[in-house]
C-alpha cells in the first residue's frame, strides 16, 4: 500500500462494506454512500493534485495500474498478435500486432509487464531482451511497408541487465531500433503509460508525438540507481526524484513530451476505463494528425525535433 | 546507466623514480616513461591499451596540422538545473572543462587520415567520465552534419561511461538525436566506422556506437549496455572476467575487427578506400 | 534433403468399420467418418491436424466458385533424364500424376478469399513428397509474378518434404527462381503470407516458406531445414519430441502465429485487411 | 589416398627421392627425373580427364584440395575480413571481407574448411551456421552500399545440420540470404572451388555468373545421401554421382553454370598456384564485364535468369 493512499483505501473500504450491507437488504445506506464517495473524491482530487515526484514514481509502479493487455482490451479491437524476431526468439516483454482504434488500423507495439509474480517471472517485468526490440523493428517495418502508423506504450523498469541479453547485443538492439525509428517512414505515435525506463524506454519509444499519462514517469535511470550513485544513498531517491525532472509536468516543460493525457483523481490504477477513455480521443487526434503528414515530411520533421533537443548554444 | 565507472589508469610508480617510469596497471610493469609514450600508451609487455585523450587520439589518427575543429564552443547546458548531495552540476562541467582544456566530452572536426578528408568525432572519457549530455550529442551531431553535407566518410571514436544523469531525460535524448544524425549518413550511402575505445557502455553504446558501418575496437576495451555490478545483482552471479571486452563482443558478432592502437590509422584508411574514398 | 518424410496420416479403422469411422494417428481416436471432415480433418479429441490435399486446402480457403487456376497444365519435366534402382523419374512422376489428379506438387491460381482477390499457390504432399522440382518451382513463380503484375497479395501454403532431387541441382535452384519472384512481390510493397503446414522442411522451407511479411502454421506442424535423422546422426542424440514442431518454431521466432484450421481463412482475411486490402 | 591416383603419388615419391639424392650431391640424377616428371604429366592428363562423377566428388574433396585461406593468399590482396552477423556470433564457417585482385576491389565471401582435423573442428568443416549466413548477409549489403562486386568461393559439404543450427534458423537465414541476392544491386560472382553442397552453397551461391573450377562439384544432395535414399544402399553413391549430374561439364550442359575454370591434370590440390593462375584472368573477365552493366539492369537479368531454370513448357 502506498503511503499517501492510506486514507483513500480507507473509504474505498468503508463504501464497499455500505453496498454490501445494502444489497443484504438490511438497511439502505445510500445517503450515507453517495456522502463517503464525495468525501473519497475530494480526497483523492486533493492528494492526486499535489503527488511529489517520488509519489508519481510510486503512482506510475503500482502493481495494480493497467498493463498493456488491459489497455488493448480496453481500447482496442480486432489486435492480432504477431510473435518472433526472425533471429533468435520470441519476447514476452515486448509484444506487438496489428489493432484498431475506432476503425483506425495501426500497429501496436509495447512493454507488457505482469500483475502477480508468475506473469511478472513470464514477462520479465517489462525489460526486454535483444529479441523483444528486433521483433519490435520488425513489426515497424511492416507497418512502414504496408502504411500503417507504429503506436508504442512504454512501460518498463529498463532493458533487461543480463547475461544473456548483453551476449545477444542489448545495446546494438536498442541502438538499432532508435536509429530505425528517427528513419521510419510512417507515423510513430508514442504513449508512456506507466514507466519509462531509459534506453529500454526509448528502444521503442522515439517517435513523431511524445505522449504521457499524468502519473506515468519517464527517466534517464531510475530514481534509486541515481541516487546510490550521485548521494551515495539509496535511499535518497525522492531527492533524485525531483532533481531528475521525471513527471510528466516536468517533461512538458521541458518539450520532451508534446501532451499529457489526465487521469481520473485516484489514479488509473482505480479508474481503468475513464482512463482508457481519456486516452482515446487524444490518440485519435495525433492519428489523424500524422497521418495526413507525407511520410518524408514526418521523418524531416522527426529530425529537426530531437536534433533541438539539448541544444545549448 | 552508470557513467562513471572506473578502471585504473597506468599511473607514475611512486616506489621508483616518476618522472622516468610508468607502471602499466594491468601487469604492473615498470616502463619507462619515454618508451610509454613512444608506445602510445600501449604496455609493451601485456600489449594494455591505457586511454588516450581525445587530442591524443587525433594526433594519432589524423594528420598533422590538417584538423579543423568544429563546435568549439559548445559547453554543457544544465537544463535540469541540477544539483545533487555534492554540488551543482554547473561547477562540476567547469571543473571538468579546466581539468581537460575542453569544453565537452567530444572533439568534433574534420581533418585528412592519411590524406583522405574525413569528418571525426572523439570522445574523451576524462571529461565527465565521457557521459553523453545535451552538447556532447550536439557535437556529434554536428560531425554527422558536416560529413553527411560535404559527402565525407565519418568516424566516431566513443569512450563513456554511458548517460549524463545530470541532464536526466535531456541526455537520454541524445541517443535519438544522434543516431537521426547517423540515419542521414546512411540515406546518403556514407560509411560509418565507429571505434570503440575503453569504455564504451551504457547510452554511448546503446546509439551511436553500435550502428556503424564498421566497428572497430581496441584490444581489451569494455564494451556493454549494462554495467557489470547491476548485472551481478541481478543475476547473483559473478561475471566471467572477459564479459563485456572488445574480445567477447567480437565473438558474439558485434565487432568487425579489434585492432591494436600502433595500426589503427592504417585500418581505418584502408576501410576508407575500400567504401570508394580516395 | 530427404524430400520423402513420412508420417502417417488418419487411416480406415480396419478393426471398426472402415466407412464410417476413421482413426486418429496421433491420439488413436476413433471418430466417426462424417464428424471428422466435417472437421476438416482435425482430430476433435487431440487437435491433430491431418494433411490435406490442395484441393481441400483451397475449399477451405478461397470462396467457392472464385478460383482460377493457373497453369493447369505444367508437369514435371526431366531435366537428367533421371533414373535409380527402382525405375525412372519420369515413371514416377507419370504415377504421382494419375494418383493425384494434379500435374504437379502445387495448385496455382488466383481468387477471392472472404471476397479479397488474392493469388495463392498451395502444395499438395501427395506428389512427389511436395518436393520442389523445376515445375513446382515455376507454379509458384508463376502465382508470384500474377500477384506482382495484378498488385494482389500473395498466400503460399507450404507442405513439402524438400528438393525433387530426381531433378538434381535444377530442384535446387528453385529456391533462388522462387525467391526471385517473392523479391518481386518485395519490390512491389505486395504482402506474402507463408503457411506452413505440416510439413515444410528442407528446400522449401529454405526458400519462399521462410520469407513471407507473415509466417502461419497449423498446430504440430513440422517445420525446419535439415531431417531429424541427420541430425540425429550429426548430434548423436536423440532429439526433443516438440523439436521442429510449429509450436518450437514459433518459441524460436520464426513463426507469427499457430491458428486451428478452422480459424485458418478468417485470420488470413483479417491480416490482408491490415495490408490495406478491401 | 584416392583410388585412382595411387600410380601418380608413386611416381611423385620417386620423384622426389631422386631430388632429394641429386641434392645431396651424390649423383645427377636430372635426365631421370625429367624423364619421370613428364611420365607423370602424362599420366597426370590420362587420368584426369577420364575421372567419373564419383572420382570427381572424391577429388572436389581431397583433404589436400585449397581451402579458401589459400585462395586468398595465391589470389588477393589487401584481405579485410570483417567479424560477425551484428545479431548472434561470428561463424568461422563462413567467413569474409573486403579483397583486392589486380586493383579491383570487392568483397569477398566464402566457405572456409580447414586442413587438418583442429582447424576442421574451429571450421565445423566449412557447414555454416545461421550466424554465417547473416554475416554474409551483412557484408553484401555493405557491398552494395559501397558499390562494391560480391565474389562468393564455394566449398561447403552443406550448411550445418545441428539441434543449434535448426534453434537459430537455418531455413529462415538460408531463405533470406537467396531472396536477397536475387535483388542485390551489384554484381554477384560465384565460383564453385570444391564442394557445392545444397542449401548450404547456395545460402551464399546466387549470382549473376556461376563459375566452377574442373574438379569442384555442385549438387542438391550428396551422392551417399541420394544413393541411401534412392537406391536403399548409401553405397551405391557412384550411381548417384552420375546420375544427379554433379560435375562442372554436366552443369554447364544443363546452363546452370557459365564456365569452367580448367585445372592442370593432377587437379587443384596439385598445383595450388597454377590453379589460381587459371582462375585469375576469368574472374578479372568477368568482374570487368559485370561492373560496367547498371545494377537495376543486372537484378533484371538476375531475376529472368533464374526464372528460365527448369521451365518445362
Ligand atoms: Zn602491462
Ligand atoms: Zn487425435
Amino acid at each position: 500500500m502506498l503511503d499517501f493512499e492510506k486514507d483513500l483505501i480507507e473509504l474505498d473500504k468503508r463504501i464497499a462494506e455500505l453496498k454490501q450491507l445494502s444489497e443484504s437488504g438490511d438497511a439502505d445506506f445510500g445517503p450515507e454512500i453517495e456522502n463517503l464517495a464525495a468525501k473519497q473524491r475530494q480526497l483523492a482530487k486533493s492528494v492526486y493534485s499535489t503527488l511529489t515526484p517520488w509519489q508519481t514514481v510510486q503512482v506510475a509502479r503500482h502493481p495494480e495500474r493497467p498493463v498493456l493487455r488491459e489497455w488493448i482490451a480496453l481500447l482496442f479491437s480486432d489486435f492480432i498478435e504477431l510473435h518472433g524476431d526472425r533471429y533468435f526468439g520470441d519476447d514476452a516483454a515486448i509484444i506487438g500486432g496489428f489493432a484498431t482504434l475506432d476503425k483506425r488500423r495501426l500497429m501496436l507495439i509495447g512493454h507488457q509487464k505482469g500483475k502477480n509474480v508468475e506473469e511478472n517471472m513470464e514477462r520479465n517485468f517489462g525489460m526486454g531482451r535483444p529479441e523483444g526490440y528486433r521483433k519490435a523493428l520488425r513489426l515497424m517495418k511492416l507497418a512502414e511497408k504496408f502504411s500503417l502508423p507504429v503506436v508504442c506504450f512504454i512501460d518498463t523498469p529498463g532493458a533487461y541487465p543480463g547475461v544473456d541479453a548483453e551476449e545477444r547485443g542489448q545495446a546494438e538492439a536498442i541502438a538499432k531500433n532508435i536509429l530505425e525509428m528517427t528513419d521510419l517512414k510512417t507515423p510513430i505515435l508514442v504513449l508512456v503509460t506507466g514507466e519509462g525506463g531509459s534506453g529500454g524506454a526509448l528502444g521503442i519509444g522515439v517517435g513523431d508525438v511524445i505522449l504521457m499519462l499524468r502519473n506515468a514517469i519517464y527517466s534517464v535511470i531510475s530514481p534509486e540507481g541515481c541516487a546510490s550513485i550521485l548521494w551515495r544513498d539509496g535511499a535518497k531517491a525522492a531527492d533524485a526524484a525531483a532533481a531528475l525532472k521525471v513527471t510528466a509536468t516536468s517533461l512538458l516543460e521541458l518539450k520532451i513530451i508534446d501532451e499529457i493525457i489526465a487521469e481520473p483523481p485516484g489514479g488509473a490504477h482505480r479508474h481503468y476505463e475513464a482512463t482508457a477513455e481519456a486516452m482515446r480521443p487524444v490518440l485519435l487526434k495525433h492519428l489523424k494528425r500524422l497521418t495526413r503528414i507525407p511520410a518524408s515530411k514526418l521523418v524531416t520533421r522527426r529530425f529537426e525535433k530531437y536534433a533541438k533537443i539539448g541544444r545549448s548554444r | 546507466m552508470g557513467w562513471f565507472r572506473k578502471k585504473k589508469s597506468a599511473s607514475p610508480d611512486p616506489a621508483t623514480n616518476q618522472d622516468v617510469f610508468v607502471q602499466c596497471s594491468q601487469c604492473n610493469a615498470h616502463v619507462f616513461r619515454e618508451e610509454w609514450e613512444k608506445q602510445i600508451k600501449v604496455c609493451p609487455r601485456c600489449n594494455f591499451h591505457d586511454r588516450l585523450s581525445a587530442q591524443e587520439r587525433l594526433d594519432l589518427l589524423i594528420d598533422s596540422g590538417t584538423f579543423q575543429e568544429l563546435g568549439k564552443d559548445i559547453k554543457p547546458g544544465d537544463p535540469l538545473s541540477f544539483s545533487d548531495a555534492r554540488g551543482s552540476y554547473a561547477k562540476k562541467a567547469d571543473e571538468a572543462r579546466s581539468k581537460t582544456d575542453m569544453n565537452e566530452a567530444v572533439l568534433a572536426g574534420h581533418g585528412r587520415l592519411s590524406k583522405l578528408h574525413t569528418a571525426i568525432a572523439i570522445m574523451d572519457f576524462r571529461f565527465l567520465g565521457g557521459s553523453l549530455g545535451g552538447s556532447t550529442g550536439e557535437k556529434i551531431l554536428i560531425t554527422t552534419e558536416y560529413a553527411a553535407s560535404h559527402k565525407l566518410p565519418c568516424i566516431i571514436v566513443s569512450a563513456s561511461g554511458g548517460a549524463r544523469m545530470h541532464e536526466g531525460i535531456v541526455s537520454l535524448m541524445q541517443m535519438a538525436k544522434t543516431c537521426a544524425g547517423v540515419a542521414r549518413l546512411r540515406q546518403r550511402n556514407l560509411p560509418l566506422i565507429s571505434v570503440l575505445t575503453d569504455p564504451t557502455t551504457g547510452g554511448v553504446s546503446a546509439s551511436y556506437a553500435m550502428v556503424g558501418d564498421f566497428h572497430i575496437a581496441e584490444p581489451g576495451a569494455l564494451i556493454g549496455f549494462a554495467g557489470r555490478r547491476v548485472i551481478e545483482q541481478t543475476i547473483k552471479q559473478k561475471l566471467p572476467d572477459d564479459f563485456q571486452t572488445a574480445e567477447y563482443l567480437q565473438q558474439h558478432g558485434f565487432v568487425d575487427r579489434i585492432v591494436c592502437r600502433a595500426d589503427m590509422k592504417s585500418l581505418l584508411h584502408r576501410i576508407l578506400v575500400y567504401c570508394g574514398f580516395s
